[in-house]
């Protein structure tokens, strides 16, 4: 095997986020301005706020802009398919490169965590996971269900 | 539908930089869609084509074992999103750089999630081709990357791979018979593990109003070659896939 | 949570009449998942056992073509639920009756319906044993049997079945690690198309502390025999099974 | 092929439905009495009313008994998740073999119907699949989310 990539560079996959975000709010929202945004940053999704923050504002350049943006943290929180059990990602010990991982794809948390009752490693990630949009305020913004 | 999912908007753009995206499946298991897959990718590559290798087996995925790649995040570089590694001129995505090619065990949209999360995260380089391996099954992962492809890209087919197996053959008809009521693209069958004999493969290929587009030959010496990009090309398996790449462009 | 579900309290009555639930797995799929379970289910038949075949490949079911049926409404009987027909002697259970055997495009927690629809409603005679067929992948459809089977049931046990090809193995060491990790009680490894040659098979059953349960051969007359169960069970793979038999009983 | 059993006895897995329901009401949900029961009957579920209300009413003696039933018919209603087209089962044209294979398994719905714009497979079923117990009263019945 050889390789003719190599290098690693961190955290900046926020730009890919951010970009989704005014897409969606320009677009499929279809949104001329925004004036007030609250997001909901899922545990899991362990983005870089201010690498997201400044990717947010520098993109939305090109678009009407962006107002206040507020973020909110969402705790990760999972239950056990097989027994029910709930339990939350503080103290399920996760390594650094693990969390890596899961913040790249939140579902591969499958892998790295099991039920800490039952080792059932088919459990429901209740809350937690992604980047949703929580409010809108601004011009021609359709909100839908 | 996806519309409404923030990541959906950038999916699009994201394929944009591709000519052909081209989906390898079977509902069959074992048939060899992640082999004629990789090797399809690695062959275009070899022939100087930009060429692109995305596995979508999210539970279970394999090219990594044929490409005899170690699959770790340390393979990916984070540059406005994941600009996906050259492994012998491929540029290669799966989603065992973030499981460590362990199981996944996924429930429903769980699998739509991911291969949401992976499209709209992957920058993919100018590619003339996209090989796209799936898992076995008429589920999630399979009508994602149809409706996806079929809906967003302007060049997206179906290579639907069978043996002459009945078991192989009946799930070959399933997804036919899914996917011609659906208008979508079909490029046409290929026969693996080819005894070279006409077969019932080409009774369904007639049956269905599809083309033959390859007959790759069963050959032995495909396993020990597993892992090495070269040898895996030089095997009969390899070479029989110069007939589908001729058929593709 | 399945508790909430009006179905989920009737499975368990359902699966009292069995005294042991043998689930046949592997993400990978041509394995022979299909064919070990089938073989199995007649074999024990065969000896005289109360046998029963449940196929929860629901988008690609493929046992009633290792049977021979040609699967429709006809051959299911309606009595306070659903009695399965018999088989060469082994009541079986497919969702290929209400598909005719056609393909069946699934969605994430759709699954979960039909394998809850379908134990719910199955009326199963005094079984000794029920072989369950699975798809590959570790998607809804594994994780709901083993979840049912190893909460609701006494004596359910996992054959994982593999080849020596190094992408079976791989994907058998996945299934292994998560039923090891959910203590899941595993029966063991099957080995199929063996050589007869030491193989890794052996490697990763002491690597993942389980027994090799059974070695079926490579039989080149078996896609033949297909369809035609007393042709099936003197095969070298039906005569081969014996082997698995005997470690469960 | 030979087969043991060849004769077909028509619509009674009603039973099993009606089984399902009452162990739900006195199992799950503990109750010791029910006196009024409304249950939503969607229209993939095409099962034969007279005889599942009385499978109900003779498997309830063995148990707490039960009150009023009344059972509202839920409409088939589908939605593409290809092109987002929606469509119901009036006028979708199935036979009567393939309502008697729905009603057993209603996912099998996927088979027989695709969509009618762009004949996609996979549709979701937006209402009308199963049985759900909408309301229940009676003594000691615990009401879950
Ligand atoms: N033409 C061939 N000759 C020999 N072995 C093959 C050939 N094609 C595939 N195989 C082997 O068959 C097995 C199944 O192939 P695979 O590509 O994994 O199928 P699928 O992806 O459809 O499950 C693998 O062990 C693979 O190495
Ligand atoms: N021992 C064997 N010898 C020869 N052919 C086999 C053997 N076991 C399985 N096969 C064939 O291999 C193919 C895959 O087997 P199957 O049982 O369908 O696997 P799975 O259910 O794991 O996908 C089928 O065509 C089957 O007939
Ligand atoms: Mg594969
Ligand atoms: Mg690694
Ligand atoms: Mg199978
Ligand atoms: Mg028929
Ligand atoms: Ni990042
Ligand atoms: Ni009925
Ligand atoms: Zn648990
Ligand atoms: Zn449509």
């Amino acid at each position: 095997m050889h390789l003719e990539r190599l290098e690693v560079a961190p955290g900046v996959h926020e730009w890919a986020l951010a970009e989704a975000v005014l897409k969606t709010l320009y677009d499929t929202l279809g949104c001329r301005r925004v004036d007030r945004l609250v997001l909901g940053l899922g545990e899991l999704q362990a983005i870089d706020r201010d690498v997201f923050l400044f990717a947010l504002k520098t993109l939305a350049e090109e678009m009407g802009g962006i107002g206040r943006v507020e973020v909110r943290e969402v705790e990760a929180r999972f239950r056990c398919r097989r027994c029910g059990y709930e339990w939350t990602l503080k103290g399920a010990g996760l390594g650094e490169e693990e969390r890596e991982a899961i913040h790249f794809v939140p579902e591969a948390v499958h892998v790295y965590l099991s039920c800490p009752r039952c080792g059932s490693h088919d459990f429901e990630v209740v809350s937690g996971r992604g980047l949703a949009i929580i409010d809108v305020e601004g011009e021609g913004c359709r909100v839908q269900e | 539908m996806y519309r409404s999912d923030p990541r959906f908007s950038v999916i699009g753009d994201r394929l944009r930089s591709i000519d052909t995206v081209l989906v390898v499946a079977s509902p069959k298991g074992g048939v060899g869609k992640t082999t004629i897959a990789a090797l399809t990718a690695l062959a275009a590559a070899g022939r100087g084509l930009q060429a692109g290798l995305l596995d979508l087996d999210l539970t279970n995925p394999c090219t990594h074992i044929v490409l005899g790649v170690d699959p770790g995040l340390e393979l990916i570089e984070e540059e406005k999103g994941i600009v996906p590694p050259r492994i012998h001129g491929v540029s290669y995505m799966t989603v065992a750089f973030f499981t460590g090619g362990r199981g996944l065990a996924l429930r429903g949209g769980e699998a739509t999630n991911v291969i949401l999360e992976i499209l709209a995260v992957t920058r993919w380089p100018r590619l003339r081709l996209l090989v796209v391996d799936t898992p076995p099954g008429i589920r999630d992962e399979v009508l994602d990357i149809l409706n996806i492809a079929s809906t967003i890209h302007h060049d997206s087919r179906v290579v639907v791979v069978t043996t002459a197996s009945r078991m192989a053959l009946e799930a070959a008809r399933r997804l036919l018979g899914i996917l011609r009521d659906g208008g979508f693209r079909v490029a046409g069958l290929v026969e693996n593990m080819a005894t070279g004999a006409r077969s019932g493969v080409d009774e369904l290929a007639e049956a269905m109003g599809v083309e033959v587009l390859a007959r790759v030959p069963y050959d032995p010496g495909l396993e020990d070659a597993l892992g090495n990009p070269p040898a895996l090309l030089k095997t009969r398996a390899g070479r029989a896939l110069e007939q589908l790449l001729g058929k593709l462009f």
